[in-house]
């Protein structure tokens, strides 16, 4: 077993124990880490792909390397992004759920603010 | 070659750089500038589309600019074909009609240096604009997927711009499915960059089995576009986001965002993997639209609100796109149809949808609600709104003139000829539905009953919403030369006979 | 020469393994916040005092050994800001008992 | 070194071992500092796959950043006493989830590790393009020259980012500074750590970013250091985030994607057209367009880590 190879079945395994938390836990904030971990996996794959392109004297492919480097700064990013909107939504609600239906009640639908 | 830079290649670069430049010089500059760089970004953006457009035509052969002089597969290759040049076209009309409609709402109040949802609407405008450009125009799929986050990052502070609770959880909810659609989509181009040491689109063309490898890839990709795209039954996020964003926003991200994650499907099933024996995923992506049309325009048929109504609208039209996938795959007679029928559905709800939202905001803004209970008699008092309402739904349903008839006779037509039928009965059973929902908005509206208005709309933004409802329509006079033009560029299918 | 300074690598950073080993004993066995954080530094700085003394023969550049050094005592430095931190955190959530 | 398997399958075990319980762990708290836990031993991981400049990448965004966004967060949520919501998940619901997560898993696991021979590369075409740049670390010319497009889209994301950060704060907020992250009173021992770390790590990132024109480092390793510093230095209190309206401020953010913006339009005149850059001069250029990307780096993830302005902060 070569390290590329270990690494790419960490790769799937992260992969998928991020698939299952994204699908199963309710918590956003929870869901945030799930995807983030799924994004760890899928730069693993990079990663192997990078290493077994070694050739030409490099002992990797410097350009999945160089392309998980820009991802892992989006994944960043994104994760920023999320973090405002789950603490907004907690600020101004006192809590955070996803589902739409706990905002709208049937009867004040569409009556402030909305449309322009 | 592919690689290569033609003559006017380097317009590509420009039309990215300008909404970028935009973007930047906005966030720098701050408060008012912000509205002032969108909007004299717009024209210029508008005519680089056209020049593009022009190119695409005089040459009859896609526009290529190989970045930093790089060709691929080193480098990045920006490609605009046919279809690439008509959404150029189509994107810079709808965002110039938004931006200028939005000027009503989001200029800066006076005696203030800085507000806060003014400067986020200009920028991440003009931030969308810039990723769909580059959706259009680039040849590799890396490149796409950063135009994927970038469409991402602009689209959800739009959906939250006015900070009430079920916007924020809208927008949260849209984020976590982008997300989730991105790095499927990443996943995908890990493994085709494992299996071909290339992104570029051209070169995967060429070199592309049915290995695994490759049916993961594509399998990951198009999952992960499928949520983006809100295709039934990963539909879920799209309602509340886009029946809660200001109406200028909401034409935007309706009419145009969620075509670019669908784009991104054309190029990978039609350019990438044009050589994959795949009839059975035509018919699954087709037997899924169907499902979308039939289960968007019921629940269309129940909302309550109007702007819910359109979004959901939105779901059933954003189904007939995927009809595109079994009826235009192979060299048959009748894809030419299909893909000619696909395309101008594209086109069609684009303009008709984003009509339908503008006019939908001056509604609920003279009205003060967008119950459609609460809208007998509001015909007489906004008649052009309203005829842009009708106008808007003329398209949707399919009845000439309009483009939606144009797109939905062609479909009929590839649906028919290659024996199809199913989605023949799919077609006609969704306009039919559409004819419902648009009568419920209607009928009640062009009735009597005394409805007060809060202020009287606006008549520049009326004829903005207007005249987009017309391109719809007169979408559905488009010549053979369009059909031709939009033909530019697309792969000679090899695969079925 | 080289023979005898592997042997003398090998058993600093042996030693040194110990110390952390005995740390996390310490911080999975010990009844309170307090004595884990007591287990845990003392053995964590030592441990990895004796690791880096143990590798320094091996570093093969001056450079790389001052390297070396500044690692640990920058080890030393935030893990004593930190328990002195978490250990004020502690003393703050009893006096609210 | 035979020892070295073993260590892969042992650190292979701890980093599944660690996401394992970043998923399972009841607490958020708990789940986060999994998290951080799990981001350092992948950047191991990455050094076992030769890539270095990814570790690096890894240890101080992967972990680090995105640590004290996260850490954050959920001291956020708890202090303001709102509650996560959300029913618990039934049990049918998880059985399916976890049928469709192991079949994933394993399905990408046979694709990975059977990808066609023989492996698909691009690393001749780079190192022979690599003397054009005068560089040598191959991942910086990637990332500055040959896909040089993606890196300046990638830097326009954050700023979309934090534009995204900001909309959401409340109306009467905007202009102010974000609340300070963390919420620690001014502490003697953090005051001192940070006064002895805060001039070694800004040599320190200076350094990564310099020698990543040839050796593993660059902007990004660099300015994630530097951006670490300033996010200690603010949970110090011993600087306070500034208002996000302030010019220098907005400026330092684009410094990095416009500098990057005006050299690659500039490639049309002195290159080979856009986002090219003069043979001969290639080297100097890029560093200088890296010393933006640096600075802005530096900048804006502290600033997306401290969050919205908010009406408490700021004068």
């Amino acid at each position: 077993m070569t390290p590329a190879v270990l690494a790419g079945l960490v790769g799937a395994a992260v992969v998928g124990l991020g698939l299952y938390g994204l699908i199963v836990d309710p918590q956003p904030l929870r869901k945030l880490l799930a995807f983030n971990l799924i994004g760890s996996g899928v730069f693993l794959v990079f990663g192997i792909v990078a290493r077994r392109g070694a050739a030409a004297g490099f002992e990797f492919d410097p350009v999945p390397q160089a392309m998980v480097i820009t991802g892992i700064v989006v994944a960043f990013a994104a994760s920023a992004l999320a973090v405002a909107l789950i603490l907004r939504l907690s600020e101004t609600s006192g809590g955070v759920s996803l589902d739409p239906a706990v905002w709208t009640k049937p009867d004040d639908k569409g009556e402030k603010g909305d449309g322009q | 070659m592919m690689g290569a830079t033609t003559p006017g290649g380097f317009l590509l670069v420009l039309a990215i750089l300008l909404p970028v430049g935009g973007v930047l010089l906005s966030f720098v500059l701050g408060g008012r500038f912000a509205e002032r760089v969108a909007l004299a970004v717009t024209p210029l953006g508008l005519a680089l589309a056209l020049a593009i457009a022009a190119g695409v035509a005089h040459s009859g052969q896609p526009l290529v600019y190989a970045v930093g002089g790089h060709p691929p597969p080193l480098g990045i290759a920006l490609r605009a074909d046919g279809i690439s040049a008509v959404m150029l076209v189509a994107a810079a009309l709808i965002f110039a009609a938004s931006g200028f409609y939005a000027r009503a709402k989001f200029s800066t109040p006076p005696g203030v240096a800085e507000s806060r949802a003014p400067l986020t609407f200009w920028i991440m405008l003009q931030a969308i604009w810039a990723a769909l450009t580059i959706v259009f125009v680039s040849g590799d799929l890396f490149n796409l997927y950063v135009a994927l986050e970038l469409l991402t990052f602009a689209a959800v502070p739009l959906v939250c711009i006015d900070g009430r609770p079920e916007t924020l959880a809208a927008a949260l909810r849209y984020l976590l499915f982008a997300l989730f659609g991105s790095i499927c989509y990443l996943l995908g181009a890990a493994l085709f960059f494992g299996a071909y040491g290339t992104l570029d689109i051209a070169l995967l063309a060429q070199r592309v089995h049915p290995l695994p490898a490759v049916w993961a890839a594509a399998a990951l990709m198009t999952a992960g576009l499928l949520a983006k795209t809100a295709l039934f039954p990963l539909h879920l996020w799209l309602p509340p986001a886009h029946a809660n964003a200001p109406a200028a926003a909401s034409a935007v991200l309706s009419g145009l965002v969620v075509k670019g994650s669908f784009f991104l499907l054309l190029r990978l099933w039609f350019y990438v993997l044009p050589g994959l024996p795949a009839p059975a995923v035509g018919a699954v992506l087709g037997t899924l639209g169907s499902a979308a049309i039939l289960f968007g325009s019921v629940l269309a048929l129940r909302q309550a609100r109007l702007k819910l109504l359109i979004a959901y609208s939105t779901i059933a039209q954003i189904g007939y796109l995927f009809l595109i996938f079994p009826l235009a795959s192979g060299a048959h007679s009748w894809s030419a149809d299909g893909w000619s029928g696909g395309v101008m559905q594209i086109l069609a709800h684009a303009f008709a949808k984003a009509a339908m939202f503008l006019a939908a905001g001056l509604l609920a803004e003279s009205l003060g609600h967008d119950q459609i209970a609460k809208l007998t008699g509001a015909a007489r008092k906004m008649p052009l709104t309203f005829l842009t309402l009708g106008l808007g739904g003329l398209s949707l349903m399919g009845l000439p003139p309009s483009g939606g008839f144009a797109a939905k006779w062609l479909m009929l037509r590839a649906s028919v000829a290659s024996g199809q039928w199913l989605w023949a009965l799919v077609i006609l059973a969704g306009g039919l539905l559409a004819a419902g929902y648009v009568y419920r908005i209607l009928a009640p509206a062009l009735g009597d009953g005394a409805v007060a208005l809060k202020a009287p709309p606006q008549r520049g933004r009326e004829a903005v919403a207007l005249s987009l409802a017309l391109v719809a329509v007169a979408l559905g006079f488009a010549p053979n030369s369009f059909f031709d033009f939009i033909e530019i560029g697309r792969p000679i299918v090899m695969g079925t006979p | 020469m080289s023979f005898a300074l592997d042997v003398f690598s090998l058993a600093a950073i042996g030693a040194g393994a110990f110390f952390f080993f005995a740390g996390m004993v310490g911080l999975l066995r010990f009844p309170d916040s307090l004595t884990r954080l007591h287990a845990l530094t003392k053995a964590d700085n030592l441990g990895l005092g004796l690791v880096v003394l143990g590798l320094l023969p091996q570093a093969g550049s001056l450079l790389a050994a001052l390297k070396l050094i500044i690692v640990w005592v920058l080890v030393l430095l935030s893990g004593a800001a930190t328990s002195q931190m978490i250990g004020r955190a502690l003393r703050k959530g009893e006096d609210r008992k | 070194m035979n020892l070295l398997p073993i260590i892969d399958v042992g650190l292979a075990l701890l980093v599944l071992g660690i996401a394992t319980w970043t998923i399972a762990a009841r607490e958020v708290f708990g789940a986060v500092v999994g998290y951080v836990v799990y981001g350092l031993l992948l950047s191991l991981v990455w050094v076992r796959l030769y890539a270095p400049d990814v570790a690096l990448t890894e240890a101080a965004v992967g972990g680090g950043v995105t640590g004290v966004l996260l850490l954050t967060a959920g001291a956020r949520l708890r202090s303001g006493g709102g509650k996560e919501a959300g029913e618990a998940t039934g049990l049918p619901l998880r059985v399916v989830a976890a049928v469709l997560s192991l079949l994933v898993a394993l399905g990408l696991a046979a694709v990975v590790l059977f990808l066609p021979e023989p492996p698909a590369t691009l690393a001749p075409e780079a190192r022979a393009g690599l003397a054009a740049t005068g560089l040598g670390n191959p991942i910086t010319a990637v990332l500055i020259s040959y896909r040089s497009f993606d890196t300046m889209l990638e830097k326009i994301v954050l700023v979309l980012a934090l534009t995204g950060v900001w909309s959401v704060a409340a109306d009467g907020a905007w202009g102010r500074a974000p609340a300070p992250i963390g919420r620690m009173a001014p502490d003697g021992a953090l005051t001192l750590l940070t006064q002895t770390l805060a001039p070694l790590g800004i040599v320190v990132g200076l350094h990564i970013f310099w020698v990543g024109a040839d050796a593993p480092g660059g902007a990004f390793q660099g300015g994630a250091l530097l951006a670490a510093m300033w996010m200690i230095v603010m949970m110090a209190r011993l600087a306070e985030a500034p208002r996000i309206d302030a010019r220098w401020l907005r400026l330092a953010l684009i410094a990095g994607p416009a500098v990057f913006f005006l050299a690659g339009l500039a490639g049309v005149a002195w290159g080979d057209g856009f986002f090219s850059y003069p043979p001969g001069f290639a080297k100097p250029i890029i560093l200088f367009i890296e010393a933006f990307m640096l600075l802005t780096i530096a900048v804006t993830l502290p600033m997306l880590v401290a969050g919205p302005p908010s009406k408490g902060a700021g004068r």
